[in-house]
């Protein structure tokens, strides 16, 4: 039993940086801890057994190593990139105002800090033709998808001009013509959906692929690893990505698993893995560009992204369960920053013009607070509509 | 007109549906290469082939919500459960998911599945392997709920599901897949979801039931005939949304009714109706309604346990004599 | 008596018993460090340490059926889900294993746990966050089901279900956690389970509701007695087993009965409560039983279609006026 | 990427040999079937990523290798392990017998081939001291750890003096005294509880363990990945066995599973896992006796018992699933006979000795037949009792 044996174990000590590891050595994020010799007398008489080695080698993505003239990217590509992280994240700041003046309710979980994980997604994607869905910490990808910061901040408001006419709320941002499956609630349950969306495309053999979007803590459900092995065996175009940002609510990735490398789990259900540090749009891009070629292949890809999340689970958390130091850490490899730096270093653009498009994009989402503020409530009756196709359901009233 | 059994009217339903439209599709355990544990979708693999006809996993929430996926995209997928007890683990998918996407996307979205399976007791199957559902999913707004008693109605119902752009519960029995019955076939041959078919005729005390409950309660509707009692028997089939009216009708009728429901008596449909019938013809009732129901305990396996734990025809006439005011 | 919000009358309740009973623990998510998704148990992982106050993966089929098993073995958990809507992905293990093992294993076994939560909507949450779960769990012989109002009963109750060899079920309020009300304290204050109480007495109509419903009947109640109507206020407090004596004894007071449940109408304990009332008081009624509910919709998330959505003080009211026949 | 590319599936071609296996090579049964190189032109601008390489090492646990001595056993042992096997063959050809008569009804699974798995098990723990736990092929199980025949045989017949008077049937076989948890009818369904057996022996420090035993089919189960992780992450004295017979009704592993070796999905849960030749009782108990060494000290283990299963799925399989071919050569691993063959060519044992066993068992089981076919049926009036411990509840009547 030797092989099997560990003296202490690893899960305590590792995997305690989430974030910028995705660049650290193979060693450090993928071997095997339990390569250490058995503890004396926990098996004295173990000898005889075989010994099997499993492996896997999965794809690591790094921050800061892909280009962007290799990845065919234009500058103009780049500042759109720059972009739609910006709105996303002054989308999400106003939010957080409007829920403070209580015209936002329910509960609102901000994506600040993960916008690099959505926009490089959407960057390596045919928009309209592929499929997204994702939890409830869905506002980044809904936007960076191309649903309006109007139609966004009105559906969050409770109006009928809202995405889903007032009806979803905060959580449940849903676009289908930009292929926006929402927006989910209840935590891993979209997730055997990603991968039926993924089994759609493969059944009309239309080319499309699904990417779908948990976060670390869903991968306690039951629901999750049901898809994955159901991805793989039948050879579904799913791109399933953990958004990996340390925590679910207060629990640490490593209070919650027994392992907490997301990636090892590939090798039970047979199918491809990377591991991306999601901090860096052009390496997520890289990385899903290359699982989607996988995916259209019919091999589905598990995706592990490491991130952070600047701001509390939801409005009302206290957030005593990691340091400031953690979180100031973690700000100094904000993704805009990031791509910031990247532009004016490699000479793509100037302050002056990121600052315009800065201005720009504020003024889009005060525009889309004014739309949502003016816009009517839905009306009673309305309440009726959208439950059925069938037009005549005869409710109880 | 040809007698089919149950299970034939079930395949005959999916068989011209997926004849008919390309994006229906059948999945669940063993439907595929064993033919299907009860043999409802027998000869469908060799049909359809393996792209529509698909064996999966024991991973009722994971295909559940594949399906569920699936039909958001426009396919519109039957998920076979192979009983509905085994739905339990995957019941989250229909509730959170099919029952409410529509909803929660402001009508942007729709989820044309029917989820089938076995409903309820099948002799000693013990207390896992024998509930009955219609209750439990007919709670939720978003979903239709279907229990068929015959080949016929189970043809039409099931072919109106599939083409129902709204997702169905269908509820069918181990136990009476081999039922045979006339079957009135055709490529168009639909029965409304939400319209209850009257069984029998009668006058003296409206019984409502459906699944195999209904045939108990015709059963019940013979004896009582002997007594001189007669009783109207519905059927009402489909169960969200129920054919109040039809009951109504009946009752106005008879001003007397008993319920069959083969599930636990607590908050049944048998409960549902009810309340229904009490609030619109409070003054048309000449006694309470009473329900007969399994017992208000979990299945026994004992041969004689489990007989006696299911409704009675006798306990069905009692019912009906009581609220006839004959002793 | 001290004034306890129901979040501290809960806690209260669960750190005496676990003072008490060193084989009763609690587990749940952010149960422990956080101190509780809605502060229910804070402070308790401090006085009581992390062998008895777990953190939980969001695993809530895992972990209540790990739970079951320690239950199975002697151990009293108590399993908090941070709202019943997250447990329909661990119902299995509720409906199949909680429910189920002590019949199946003839007596042998028994599954003393407490499964407790939010329930219920909470505002603007939408669809998915919003389930008021009683119906669905008393449908199972084999589980009790509790749903509270106030702080007093929730203490009481909750003590009570801890000592309680059968698996229970208890239901919460978010929005009732910061609720407060004076609390009988006292090492054995126990509220027997299956006991209804008479929140308010009254001549003319008798209002049934529990869970946060019971203060909307409460305010209902006050606006009636405005128009002199005297209506009697009783909180079954517990569902499953029900009071029904404590609702008939009101009605044979009254002979006017309306039901206020926060759930969807279909198959509720509204439904069963009619049901039952009808079956046993058919002479008394002066009217038919009315229930107030939420709507036959899913929850709604914008603030006006939410706030329509559940049982509204108007509506209770009218139905009160419309039993007792007043225009 | 040309790590995680591969040309073709291996799981479409690998693992057809589910029983004998155990003793296959390490690279047969645990290699990585992913290390193959990328197909042309499948990723040709892959180039950047690093690669982390994942390594995990199981126990292997061949057959006929571990001899009674050296596991301390004596012939006494041996023979009551013999006659255990025995008991629970005959048992079930008795009932097998009883079900065509139709004094059993309802759903029948018999253990048939399997029943070193049961003996090898019990014999690696302390009856009464350990908690089991399994699905509802239960009654080798029972048996095994000390039901008696008559108990149990009452049980299928519905009567008042079975085990659990009439109320579980052949699929809830339960005895307490013997720490005999069920016999439980909802695939994989029972495992997070047996990982709670486990849990309560922690809790109160009493040195126990649990065993779980759950087919292959149940790995599809949400349940069963969600019980790992908990396992793992709280240090569970759980033993974790998925009685791999190669079918889960009509459908193979193969067909079932992205990654059917089983014993991969330790590497994604963090815990330790053995492969384990499960038609040889020395080898079972072997390896479970290591099991259990880790599981006493904290650390869960997941096994894959290879084992297989003589009859159909239930009483009404046609079998098509498989050849004859097949299922001949399976009978030729035949756990009793080769523990019969051990018996006699270690000379610790003799035909006639063994013969008088098997006349032994048979009376015993005929016995048992007698004994149910006499019993009264439970009482209609009894039906509500063992519902709930409360002696007055008030049921709806
Ligand atoms: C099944 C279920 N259980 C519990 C919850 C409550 N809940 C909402 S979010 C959350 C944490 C999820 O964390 P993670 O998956 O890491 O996503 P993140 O919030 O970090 O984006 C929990 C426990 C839920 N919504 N659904
Ligand atoms: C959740 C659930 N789904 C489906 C079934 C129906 N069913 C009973 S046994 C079985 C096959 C299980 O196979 P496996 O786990 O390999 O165990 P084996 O029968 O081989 O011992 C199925 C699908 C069930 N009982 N529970
Ligand atoms: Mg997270
Ligand atoms: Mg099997």
């Amino acid at each position: 039993m030797a092989t099997t044996a560990k003296a202490a174990k690893p899960r305590r000590a590792a995997a305690s940086d989430v974030t910028g590891d995705a660049s650290a050595s193979p060693a450090e994020v993928g071997g095997d801890g339990a390569s250490g010799v058995a503890p004396e007398g926990v098996l004295p008489d173990a000898v005889r057994e075989e010994q099997i080695v499993i492996t896997k080698t999965v794809a690591s993505y790094p921050a800061d190593v892909y280009s962007h003239t290799e990845l065919g990217l234009s500058k103009d590509d780049l500042l759109a990139m720059y972009r739609s992280m910006l709105l996303q994240r002054r989308f999400e700041e106003r939010a957080a105002q409007a829920y403070g003046k209580q015209k936002i309710a329910g509960f609102l979980h901000l994506y600040i800090g993960q916008e690099a994980v959505s926009t490089g997604a959407v960057n390596a994607i045919h928009v309209g033709k592929d499929s997204v869905i994702t939890a409830y910490r869905d506002h980044g990808l809904g936007l960076a998808l191309g649903m309006t910061a109007r139609e966004g901040m009105a559906e969050m408001f409770g109006r009928a001009t809202g995405s889903s006419k007032g009806k979803g709320g905060s959580m449940h941002f849903f676009k289908e013509s930009v292929g926006m499956y929402g927006g989910h609630g209840i935590v891993g349950g979209h997730v055997p959906v990603g991968v039926g969306l993924a089994f759609a495309h493969k059944y009309k053999g239309d080319g499309g692929l699904s990417l779908t979007f948990l976060g670390d803590g869903a991968v306690g459900q039951g629901a999750v690893h049901e898809a994955l092995n159901l991805a793989g065996l039948w050879d579904c175009p799913a791109i399933v990505i953990i958004e990996n940002n340390g925590y679910a609510m207060g629990t640490s990735i490593q209070r919650a698993f027994s392992e907490p490398e997301f990636v090892r789990l590939a090798v039970g259900y047979g199918i491809d893995a990377m591991v991306v540090n999601g901090m860096d749009v052009l390496t997520v891009t890289k990385a899903l560009r290359d699982a989607a070629v996988l995916a259209r292949s019919g091999r589905p890809v598990l995706v592990e992204m490491r991130t952070y999340r600047y701001r509390g689970h939801s409005m009302s958390d206290p957030q005593n369960y990691r340091t400031k130091e953690e979180l100031d850490a973690k700000k100094e490899e904000d993704p805009i920053l990031r791509l910031k730096a990247y532009l004016l270093e490699h000479q793509l653009s100037t302050n002056e013009v990121l600052d315009a498009i800065d201005e720009e994009v504020k003024a889009e989402v005060l525009d889309a607070v004014d739309f949502a503020d003016n816009s009517p409530l839905p009306e009673l009756k309305d309440a009726y509509d959208d439950v059925y196709v069938q037009e005549d359901y005869p409710f109880l009233k | 007109m040809p007698e089919l059994q149950l299970r034939e009217a079930l395949r005959a339903a999916m068989t011209e549906e997926m004849e008919r439209d390309e994006n229906v599709f059948l999945l669940g355990e063993e439907v595929a290469e064993y033919n299907g544990a009860y043999k409802v979708s027998e000869g469908m693999l060799a049909q359809f082939g393996p792209k529509r006809i698909i064996d999966t996993p024991i991973s009722e929430l994971g295909f559940s919500g594949v399906a569920i996926g699936a039909a958001l995209k426009g396919l519109r997928p039957i998920v076979e459960f192979m009983t509905w007890n085994f739905a339990f683990v995957g019941i989250d998918q229909i509730i959170s998911n099919a029952a409410k996407i529509r909803y929660m996307s402001g009508g942007q979205l729709k989820v044309p599945i029917v989820f089938r399976g076995a409903n309820g007791s099948a002799g000693q199957l013990g207390a896992t392997h024998s509930t009955s559902v219609e209750s439990i999913y007919s709670v939720f707004p978003g979903l239709k709920v279907i229990s068929v008693s015959n080949p016929d109605d189970a043809y039409g119902l099931l072919k109106s599901s599939i083409r129902d752009d709204d997702p169905v519960i269908f509820c069918e029995s181990e136990v009476m897949f081999g039922l045979k019955g006339e079957v009135e076939l055709g490529k168009d041959r639909l029965i409304p979801i939400g319209k209850a078919r009257i069984g029998r005729e009668g006058s003296d005390v409206t019984l409502v039931a459906w699944n195999k409950s209904y045939w108990t309660a015709m059963r019940a509707a013979e004896e009582l005939a002997k007594e001189g009692i007669s009783a109207e028997v519905i059927d009402p089939r489909t169960i969200r949304p129920l054919d109040i009216d039809a009951i109504l009708g009946s009752v106005a009728k008879t001003n007397r009714l008993v319920i069959v429901d083969e599930a636990n008596p607590f908050a049944s449909v048998a409960s549902e109706i009810t309340y229904q019938v009490q609030e619109r013809a409070f003054d048309r009732l000449d006694a309470p309604i009473l329900r007969v129901t399994s017992q208000d305990i979990p299945a026994p396996y004992a041969k004689n346990l489990i007989e006696a734990y299911v409704p009675q025809v006798h306990e069905i006439v009692e019912a009906c004599r009581s609220v006839s005011y004959v002793a």
